[in-house]
């Protein structure tokens, strides 16, 4: 069932990969062009490991659209794989099997994770809770998700009888369909990307709303009165959140002058204040903002109405079970990395150290494969890093505190986040055009630093 | 290089009459593509043809409403498709489907705004029923 | 056929086949969630006309805002039991698929038949977004505020007729009355 | 409030739902979050608890008060035994008396953190819920260590109690009662009594008026909650509760409105340091001396005659009316659950019209129903 999520997103990402802006991500002639200048370019910058980065500039040269889905597969391929292979392989098959390749990629970490985050959920709420947590299937219970997987998958598979039968099989492939594509233009570190869309924060933005629909559907097929509720609050909760999440959005957009993940983040590169929650006083502000909208995105604690336990049995998924269930689950943890993810690239300098003389490690064109690679590495792991610290805190707050109420919910929405991001992302503007990007309310800048 | 199954729907459009068409043809040269305005024309007239069909058959006035966004939508296809091939500037075609898309926006909400007022006076929404002019 | 364009064809039949089933649905929320593969075809069909912009405009306003619409609508105006039918009108079905096929005809012979003057699609050497972002602001000003405006008035309009009426208003005449009252207290 | 006309919904809220607190089922009348009305269904959990009294001597009967309030089962246990005891004018000893006071109390400490602990689970705050049952469990271990249950004692009985307290156990409970206040009240209130959304949840919210709640006769915490100062260890004192120093927590409207959800929880927060200053004084002032009457021990047989007798429970009056006929068995067993009367309010409190789905939860919690007692 995770396949037919992880299919359908492969065939969103054809549609976006195949733009064929490039006109050919088919076009055999320049695809062998790009190999030959994505070898020109690497050896030019004596860069070994950052290929799709040489790629993309290559792309740019050309004037074409680099954004290709797994264009550093493809690199890797062109370089690596096709010059020593006795036949042709048609390129069809190649784009085919590299989007499937980057989807399978994106689901395996998404899983991987997910088994991590439920044990750091479990192991987190357990210690804040004075207790331990699962101590028995591995050291310190390391296994215990593992476990709870195979008891997921081997569970019986209910479908209730007056439940609309397809809706209800369709809609966890939906939600998880519409989280795992969001996964599509996210950063891992640097260079290290499934597709670097031109539009990705605003693809991120569309995109989340198919996860509406997803559950949506999953209420309303269950045919359950407490699902209806779920669904109807989720509906209203994540819309309206949205909006606030969306002038945030805006606000960084501004500031970096791209849509593009990649290019935010490499907007931010420098001393720690160069991040953007440390541009202006009002991205701060605006970081907090996005922070609370984001947790009302991904359904957790304190918004966790459409699920609330105490109120609605179990919101939207109250008649799912085993794996479909799973999915369910599965796709919440997702969305809590994505949305922990793509606040660190907005506000907290994405796979920046912050340090300046750590960033530049394998930066230069003169460093050695080895100082590139750890470069490479070490912006990875200082990415996952951070986003796993912004789930951390997620999870923190939820075991911290109480839930609100619907009304609640929607006043904060309308009539807090939405002014204060509104007036924050005039006055950011403003004192973006005022002050550039001088960082740290620009003070550096005043004291000549 | 062409998969069978394309080439069989490739010999489906070509008895619609696609076949020969000069732009299909004058793109391939360039980009060897053999997608061109006429296919995106076709779909945008059965999508049409579909949303016409939905609205004289259909009664119900949130379905009326979605044949009403399936005529929206395959114009807009219409405008983006000749932008890129009939237009000098490709991104006029868009800008005005872009129009369009935010338009139906006001337009789908004030259509359920009205249906709304119409189901809580008359408790029905199917269109037949809503006959008086007054309340 | 490169393979890009069979991604067209892909798109194609998402944006049609759900679009004709519709017309042989009875449940009103699976015609909406038809309405959503289509939408999602034609999504994708921008993508492939080399608009991403507008492809994700499409994802963002109709399956975020206006599909989630529907569906609210289908919920506030169906009675509780589920599934939700709706009913054809006998008389008109058969009449409405042919005056359908024959628009539909007419048209494909249009598009088929005309001597498009079409040029060879230009390359795409930047995104569009900074154009599209330029263009509203200098030369479709004017379209661009009217939309807003217009935009505004719906959305102030579609709350104004959504409210209910107050209990003691039984027609439009006494919530009329009572709208003036308002507009003189401001 | 709402301006979009909806349809109407039931909604079947029970027999098997998170948060009812037991077999509890309310069919809600909703426009769509706000509730219009409410209707209470009891009787899943009914075990003719009168019935079997009439058929069992009076010692066996204790065992089934226990199962009443089963998380309160001391009080239950010295309300009957008081009440029998009323009936055959028995003067308890002394020591048994403050052993009886001490038990009950720490009982209540049970009793309200549990209470404590599920009413943050409804409103959504899971880890106040563990840290109630941290502490509770402490109680419960001493409850074990003093007649080997956890929760159905049957420790108090007609004439004094099972087991003598030991030094060991008073040492126990004097820890607990160190530990407990005022560190653990106070991280209790920084946790859930004075979170900002906490409040936002149940300050304002079914509000119960003075004279409605004594109109159904409520009574307990949530009728205090309220403002009354109702309290019958003071107004009526029973066993030896006249000789301690304490004070009855009312509700004060603090956040807002007299009588809401937070009033009835903060009267049982206030009220567990309130039992904890009468546990610290009868450790005190606990005598030597016998622990039970033997006599009654080995026979219970009151004369002919009726007796009505009510207790302070943890969650309002306990009272037992008891008509004897001579013989070794009781000839008729009333019960008056506290629960059952508080639960009747439910519905006026939730069909004003100014209620949602959410709110009904906190409701029930706030007015904190056993189900085992409402049923009997």
């Amino acid at each position: 069932m995770s396949a037919a999520g992880v299919l359908l997103t492969g065939f969103l990402l054809l549609g976006q990969t195949a733009d064929p802006a490039a006109p050919a991500s088919g076009d055999a002639a320049l695809a062998v062009a790009a190999q030959e200048a994505a070898a020109e370019a690497s050896m030019a910058q004596g860069e070994s490991v950052d290929i799709a980065g040489a790629a993309r500039a290559l792309a740019r040269e050309r004037g074409t659209n680099a954004d290709q889905g797994g264009i550093w597969i493809e690199a890797l391929w062109n370089q690596v794989i096709d010059p020593y292979l006795p036949f042709t392989v048609p390129e069809w098959l190649l784009v085919a099997v590299t989007l499937l390749l980057v989807c399978a990629l994106v689901f395996g970490f998404i899983n991987v994770y997910a088994l991590f985050a439920v044990w750091l959920e479990r192991k987190v709420s357990a210690h804040i809770q004075c207790r331990l947590g699962p101590m028995e299937v591995g050291p310190h219970g390391l296994l215990q998700s593992i476990a709870d997987g195979i008891k997921l998958t081997a569970k019986e598979d209910i479908i209730p009888r007056l439940a609309d039968r397809p809706l209800f099989i369709l809609a966890p492939i939906l939600v998880f369909t519409g989280v795992l594509m969001r996964f599509v233009p996210l950063p891992f570190g640097q260079n290290l990307t499934a597709s670097d869309l031109d539009l990705g924060l605003f693809f991120v933005a569309a995109v989340g709303s198919v996860e509406v629909i997803g559950v949506i559907m999953a209420g309303w097929a269950s045919n359950n009165k407490w699902s209806l509720f779920g669904t109807i609050r989720t509906a209203t909760q994540m819309v309206s959140y949205e909006i606030p999440i969306g002038i945030a959005f805006v606000a960084v957009i501004v500031s970096a002058g791209s849509m593009s993940l990649q290019e935010i983040v490499a907007a931010q590169r420098g001393w720690f204040f160069h991040w953007y929650v440390l541009e202006n006083p009002f991205l701060t502000v605006l970081s907090i903002v996005y922070l609370i909208a984001s947790l009302a995105e991904c359904k957790r604690a304190p918004f966790d109405l459409p699920e609330a336990e105490s109120e609605l049995v179990c919101g939207f998924h109250t008649e799912y079970s085993g794996m479909r269930f799973g999915l369910f689950f599965l796709s919440e943890y997702a969305a809590m990395y994505l949305v922990s993810a793509v606040a660190v690239v907005l506000f907290f300098g994405g796979w920046w150290t912050g340090l300046p003389f750590l960033d530049d490690l394998g930066m230069s064109p003169t460093s050695s494969p080895i100082a590139s690679l750890l470069g490479f590495l070490l912006k990875a792991s200082v990415f996952v890093s951070k986003a796993v610290f912004l789930v951390f805190v997620q999870v923190w707050v939820r075991w911290t505190l109480p839930r609100v109420r619907l009304d609640q919910m929607m006043h904060l929405c309308w009539k807090v986040l939405l002014p204060v991001s509104l007036v924050c992302l005039v006055g950011s503007t403003l004192w973006h055009l005022a002050c550039g990007g001088s960082g740290l309310y620009g003070l550096p800048a005043l004291l000549g630093f | 290089m062409t998969p069978g199954l394309f080439q069989g729907l490739q010999v489906v459009l070509s008895t619609l009459g696609a076949e020969g068409v000069p732009a299909a043809n004058a793109a391939a040269t360039v980009l060897e593509s053999s997608i061109g305005l006429h296919h995106y024309l076709v779909v945008s007239a059965l999508v049409f043809g579909i949303g016409i069909m939905v609205i004289i058959i259909r009664r119900n006035a949130i379905v009326l409403l979605m044949g009403l966004e399936l005529i929206l939508n395959s114009a807009g296809l219409n405008f983006v498709a000749f932008g890129k091939y009939v237009a000098a500037d490709r991104i006029d075609g868009q800008m005005v489907t872009l129009f369009l898309i935010v338009i139906a926006a006001a337009e789908a909400s004030l259509a359920l705004a009205i249906i709304l007022n119409i189901f809580n006076s008359l408790n029905t929404i199917e269109v037949d029923e809503a006959k008086s002019l007054k309340g | 056929m490169s393979f890009s364009d069979s991604i067209f064809w892909v798109f194609a039949t998402t944006a049609v086949v759900p679009a004709f089933l519709i017309l042989f649905t009875r449940s009103i929320v699976r015609m909406a969630f038809l309405l959503l593969g289509s939408l999602a075809g034609f999504a994708g069909l921008y993508l492939q006309l080399n608009a991403a912009f507008l492809g994700f405009t499409q994802v963002m306003v109709y399956i975020g805002g206006i599909l989630i619409l529907f569906l609210f609508g289908v919920m506030l105006t169906q009675r509780s039991d589920i599934p939700v039918r709706e009913k054809v009108g006998p008389a008109l079905a058969v009449p409405g698929f042919f005056a359908g096929l024959l628009l539909m005809a007419a048209l494909l012979f249009i598009a088929l038949q005309n001597p498009w003057k079409t040029h060879p699609p230009v390359p795409v050497t930047e995104p569009d977004t900074p154009v599209i972002g330029i263009k509203l602001l200098s030369t479709y000003i004017l379209p661009f505020e009217a939309v807003s405006i217009l935009l505004l008035a719906a959305m102030v309009g579609a709350t104004y007729i959504a409210r209910v009426q107050a209990p003691g208003a039984p027609d439009g005449q006494a919530e009329l009355s009572d709208s003036n009252a308002e507009g003189r207290l401001e | 409030m709402p301006d979009i006309k909806t349809e109407e919904m039931l909604l079947n809220m029970g027999p098997q739902h998170p948060s009812t607190h037991g077999v509890f089922r309310v069919v809600i009348r909703t426009d769509g979050e706000m509730v219009l009305e409410s209707e209470s269904h009891i009787g899943y959990l009914h075990r003719c608890f009168e019935k079997v009294a009439e058929n069992n001597t009076y010692i066996q009967v204790v065992p089934y008060t226990d199962r009443m309030d089963y998380l309160c089962a001391m009080a239950n246990n010295l309300g009957y035994a008081q009440t029998v005891e009323k009936l055959m004018k028995l003067e308890v000893p002394e020591r048994a008396q403050y052993i009886r006071v001490i038990v009950t109390e720490l009982n209540r400490i049970a009793s309200h953190l549990l209470a404590f602990g599920t009413y943050g689970m409804d409103i959504g705050a899971i880890t106040p819920f563990l840290y109630a049952f941290r502490d509770r469990e402490m109680i419960l271990k001493i409850f074990e260590k003093l007649c080997g249950q956890r929760l159905n004692y049957s420790y108090v009985r007609v004439g004094g109690v099972t087991f003598d307290i030991t030094e060991e156990i008073l040492a126990d409970i004097q820890r607990f009662c160190d530990y407990f206040e005022p560190d653990t009240i106070k991280e209790y209130n920084e946790l859930l009594s004075y979170n900002g959304i906490f409040i936002s949840r149940t300050a304002k919210v079914g509000v119960l008026p003075a004279d409605l709640a004594l109109s159904y006769g409520v009574t307990g915490p949530s009728l205090r909650g309220s403002g009354v100062k109702r309290d019958l260890r003071k107004d009526e004192p029973y066993s030896i509760y006249d000789r301690f120093e304490f004070d009855i927590p009312v509700g004060t409207g603090e956040m807002g409105a007299l009588g809401d959800c937070w009033d009835r929880y903060m009267v049982r927060v206030l009220e567990m340091t309130e039992s904890v200053k009468i546990i610290r004084q009868a450790l005190a002032d606990i005598p030597a001396g016998d622990f039970c009457d033997k006599k009654a021990f080995r026979g219970v047989k009151p004369p002919k005659g009726e007796v009505y007798h009510k207790i302070e429970g943890a969650r309002g009056e306990v009272g037992f009316y008891i008509v004897s006929d001579g013989t070794t068995k009781p000839y008729r067993v009333k019960a008056r659950g506290p629960s059952f009367c508080n639960i009747s309010v439910l519905d006026a409190l939730t069909s004003r019209g100014d209620c949602m789905v959410a709110d009904m939860v906190a409701i029930i919690g706030s007015l904190d129903i056993v189900m085992g007692e409402v049923d009997r």
